[in-house]
């Protein structure tokens, strides 16, 4: 591949980075554990055959969304795309009602209507993800708008794959965020694949996505996708900026996705062939929620057995809630055109 | 009542929500020119500024998604397409995103209350893709309302109706309707959406028809009177919802139905009316029904292939006298003379 | 004779075509992967390699415009689209220049002769924007193709006249028939575009279908029959252009008329046959003509509700008693079981 | 403005410029010539009334059309967006069936189908204009594709405006084109205007379009597009490239059109605003032609008599050319359906 940024070899900050507080490390840990554990929970009851809604599994890219959300006011608002689950946990949604959301039933966020790829909590500043690619670029960039015509000190936030920089109407929504100077932040998770295709097919030889964005006058920046603690270090500086009026921010976060494009499998199991072996172990050496762990033990926030604590008891409620919501009812068939 | 013309009942319809709706914003090409969209945009300028009317980048696509995003929030953005035929840029944004937000998020993200206003064109060589009227497509999927004012008095009513409605709204507006003149009342008014209207009561044959047809469909009507031929016509209006009750009633009088409409027949508004006629109506048609609709080929510019191209008022009269078996004298010379001057 | 899947017709005609006419290729996302949409284009791709059949960026509206001017310089491009849905974003390319290309320059630009494939979804929780079926808009403007095969031996034959014919064409495919099996010859073959088919005759009433809703009346067909009851079942294969005859033919023999599409109704398939029926078949008609569509909402996700929203082969069984004035001892337990184990 | 580049300071080779031959210098005074005197023929006639078809002149921009179009074989092939005339003559299209085009005639180009805004001549290597922005830029790759596919050393040329550059589809376009290295020129003209709206409500402050072509890694120039030898040059190499297979090339060529955006008058005629005089009066006041003129005379490649004399010539042709066509027979109405 002659990408300029295969494998695991990222431009970071992390060597020079001021790691946040105790307090908000461990926080932070406990997002990746819920994150992780949700996903890795839906996965597995996934292959019930019971949640019967295309989903798209974030496993491995949860540092993005914890970094990224964790830098968020209560009052911004999250968008995304369609591997949206991570983003939905991180920014606070109930692991109940997306759990119940891809088992179609009446408790789902989206009251079963929706399925993976269209989740909603407004209430916790998450507006919705949407299944087309670039989609929620604009409405993001619509969002930051409007509090900047009503002088709010919001930001809004759009999670989105590379593969978006692929579509044209992303262009469009930049480009109007930089000339208005918009409280954006876009939050890209390169993860180096579109479904099964490289980076070599859809971008030039040397391409670099963080200068496409400084052609268009926007902030940009690199970040070590696998690091919550650059994640968020980048993030608070993004939001701080777009919020003071300093214009939208671009952060291009390295990560790499476990599981196959759509569905619970992991590539080998599913037979595909697209990604090699040594690739993957790489980016699984680089676990961001075991690198996460490790930091807090080395820097003595918390101890081993804290941290197995926490993820036993994660582990257990989310199970148990994922149980809980496969329980829920339907919703009535006579609600069809409820909301039509 | 106050004379206005349909492009000063728009202006006037936007400045009025404007005043009482400080969430509404104008935005698109051109909006904020000196010429603002014939007019329709100027006052609005002028009173509220370059903060709620502001030109854009041409970005169809983009437009459409950042109206939906600040409507998701509460704001009410109304966006111009100069030509809808560049709407066909942003239909993912709309058609996929807009029309399903409400339902597809179970009501929990809310509406998106936007307004996309987009003119149709028609004639002077404006040619295949600057003369086209989308309603068809965009009424065919659920989520969107798609209204067509024909007068004055509507193109007011409607546009404040649409920025009080919570879902989004496209609005069709004609090009050659912008200097029709008609009644239109000062006060703030709503014309509800999802209502045709019997512009003409009559009795020996009904007339559906939209936008600009409905000015056609009324001299033809004119020209009939003349021979004792009664026509009834309804100004649809409202092409999604669309008011089943009036049709089927005014069906129910004269037995007899002639639809016309701006765009092509296939998979048309022309076909909706004529299908509605033949499922729900059908007890009281006595004869076929005629679609009258535009030729199956793209707009040719040539001043010669567009007096052909075009249907009028004498095509609808012509098909009014087969359809009732009957002749007419003077008919010929009742056709609109197109006496527009360019440049465009 | 021998017999393959749906996929696997498809996948023959695509390297069959590709074997005699060197200017045909095949773009778009995933073509050249081991699963090659359905497995139609992991043949191409084994035996014409990447300079043939080759994978594109997330670019629907560029990829449309660089195979129309591919085709305008001697190619016969073949793009896909893994859902129909994600068109939208090419909309403009297909409608404004694809469609009007060889009658807007006079035909001295010559033809862009273009295979556009595209996946129509259909229930296990694809939701509203994975599960639409654009026929209706497509086939409204003048100068595109718009077929919808059902049978494998459609699916070959009207590739192969895609392949050949000299303008834009594009195929929908709906997902839920790529498993499909049936009688495929093995030689190269076409069928005529613009021919519906007579996939069961029968004397009480006509069912014209299009896609997989042929599948479902031939159901409610079949087991109609068990009370003597005779549907005439037509299979419409070509949108755009419409076999009328075909239609009008089946409508004088039987009087009564059922429509069903993958799509809405409004502005939609459905609608545009009622209208042909209201139009040219009106003496023929002994009763209103019947639509069955989706249900007026987005699609929903869960299965409690796709149950309800996707007519079947009880809906139209039903819906030929009412007309028929019949009632049938059997009736409900005719319908499809989707067995389609995800993940998707 | 806060743009980097208003007025009439351009980044342009020009000092350093080799100038083309006495031969082409001349055949490419006459083409200007041929161009600017069939649109000052075509708006003085357009205001007639006779012409009903909405028209964008190209006056003011005739030496981009003239230098680009002079680099080309006759195999390539040309695309163009609405401002389209000055492409169309300056690669050989026939005046007589351009003005037949205007005035809806049969004899016209398209066969009075298609209007100013869609032009064709194929046997001139000039594909189509069209009406839709970036649209041709999309086609004009896929020209290149397959030239590239066949092996062929044609190279595909798409003429459009810097309003382009506000629509998406266009990095869709310049991206596939790049992944490919697509035998494919862009040439700009940025007129710094898209209708009546400047760079500044479409463009960050401190924009430059080459920069956004570079990230994605095509080759970017910037050009003064009212010098035609220097547009010439930058056409030579940028054409030789991509003919070679060293990819496609972005050419910015800064100018300015003279009349309104849509009809034949002039801005201050027209009571327009947008534009104030004083920036109109120092772009005439570096009029292609007559630039083109003054070097051919101080260059002693031509007498100013000849060029008089060419001037002069063409003027006469031209306006009895498209009289004639205006005297052209109508399309036969039964005709309408006819290439449907
Ligand atoms: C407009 C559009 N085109 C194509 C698709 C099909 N599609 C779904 S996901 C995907 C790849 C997205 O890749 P990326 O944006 O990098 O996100 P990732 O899946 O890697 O997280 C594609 C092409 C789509 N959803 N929307
Ligand atoms: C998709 C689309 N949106 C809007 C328009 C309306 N429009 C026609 S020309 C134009 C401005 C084009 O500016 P530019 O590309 O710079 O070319 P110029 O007219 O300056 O030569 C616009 C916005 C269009 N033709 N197509
Ligand atoms: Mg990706
Ligand atoms: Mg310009």
């Amino acid at each position: 591949m002659s990408q300029s940024h295969s494998g695991t070899e990222i431009v970071s900050r992390s060597n020079s980075l001021v790691l946040p507080s105790a307090e908000k490390s461990i926080e932070m840990h406990r997002s990746l554990l819920r994150v992780r554990m949700t996903e890795e929970t839906l996965a597995t009851r996934y292959t019930e055959q019971e949640m019967r809604t295309p989903t798209h599994f974030g496993t491995g890219q949860e540092a993005v969304a914890v970094g990224v959300c964790s830098a968020l006011d209560a009052g911004d608002m999250v968008y995304t795309h369609h591997r949206s689950h991570n983003h939905f946990i991180a920014r606070g949604g109930s692991v109940y009602e997306l759990a119940a959301e891809l088992y179609g039933r009446i408790d789902g966020c989206s009251l079963g209507r929706g399925g993976s790829v269209h989740l909603t909590d407004r209430d916790k500043g998450f507006m919705v993800s949407s299944a087309i690619l670039a989609e929620t670029v604009a409405t993001a960039v619509g969002t930051a708008l409007a509090y900047a015509m009503d002088g709010e000190a919001k930001v809004a936030v759009c999670f989105f794959g590379e593969g978006t920089l692929d579509e044209g109407a992303f262009y469009e929504a930049i480009n109007f965020a930089s000339i208005r100077k918009l409280p954006v932040v876009f939050a890209c998770e390169n993860n180096l694949y579109a479904t099964e295709s490289p980076l070599s097919v859809r971008q030039a030889p040397g391409s670099d996505l963080c200068d496409r964005l400084r052609a268009f006058k926007v902030t940009s920046e690199r970040v070590d996708g696998n690091d919550v603690a650059a994640v968020y270090d980048a993030a608070v500086r993004a939001v701080q900026q777009a919020r003071s009026g300093g214009g939208p921010v671009f952060l291009e976060c390295m990560t790499y996705r476990w599981r196959e494009h759509v569905g619970p499998m992991f590539d080998h199991d599913a037979k595909r062939s697209y990604r090699d072996k040594a690739e993957f172990d790489a980016w699984v050496a680089r676990d961001p929620v075991r690198r996460s762990a490790t930091r807090l033990i080395e820097q003595g926030v918390a101890t081993a057995a804290e941290v197995e604590v926490w993820a036993a008891e994660t582990k257990a409620e989310i199970e148990a809630t994922v149980e809980r919501a496969r329980q829920a009812p339907w919703p009535a068939v006579d609600t069809l055109f409820e909301n039509a | 009542m106050r004379t206005l013309s349909y492009a000063e009942a728009i202006s006037e319809a936007t400045v009025q929500a404007m005043e009482c709706d400080p969430s509404i914003f104008v935005a698109g090409i051109a909006v904020d020119y000196p010429s603002g969209i014939f007019g329709t945009t100027t006052e609005a300028y002028k009173r509220f500024g370059k903060a709620r009317v502001f030109d854009t980048p041409a970005m169809e696509n983009a437009l459409t998604g950042i109206a939906i995003g600040a409507a998701a929030v509460g704001k009410r953005p109304v966006i111009v397409h100069p030509r809808n035929d560049f709407m066909f840029l942003a239909f993912d944004q709309l058609i996929n995103l807009a029309a399903k937000w409400k339902y597809m998020y179970g009501g929990r993200a809310g509406t998106v209350p936007i307004v996309v206003r987009a003119v149709v064109g028609r004639g002077w060589g404006q040619g295949a893709t600057h003369s086209q009227s989308l309603q068809a497509p965009l009424a065919h999927f659920p989520g969107l309302t798609v209204l067509m004012p024909t007068s004055p008095h509507d193109a007011k009513g409607l546009m404040m109706a649409a920025l009080q409605h919570d879902g989004p709204v496209v609005i069709l507006e004609h090009r050659s309707l912008f200097g029709l003149k008609g009644e239109v009342p000062e006060e703030p008014y709503v014309v509800p959406i999802g209502s045709a209207e019997v512009v003409r009561p009559g009795t020996d044959l009904t007339v559906v028809a939209t936008s600009f047809m409905t000015v056609e469909a009324l001299r033809a009507a004119d020209e009939l009177a003349k021979d004792d031929i009664s026509l009834e016509v309804i100004d649809l209006r409202s092409i999604r919802p669309l008011d089943e009750e009036t049709i089927l009633a005014s069906l129910k009088k004269t037995g007899r139905l002639i639809v016309t409409d701006t765009s092509w027949e296939m998979c048309g508004v022309v076909s909706e009316i004529a299908a509605l006629a033949a499922e729900k109506g059908f007890h009281d048609l006595k004869a076929p029904v005629r679609r009258i609709a535009l030729p199956n080929c793209p707009a040719p510019v040539s001043q010669a292939l567009e007096d052909v191209f075009y249907p009028k008022a004498s095509t609808i009269a012509k098909a009014a006298l087969v359809m009732l078996g009957r002749t007419s004298s003077s008919l010929g010379e009742i056709d609109l003379v197109d006496d527009f001057k360019g440049p465009y």
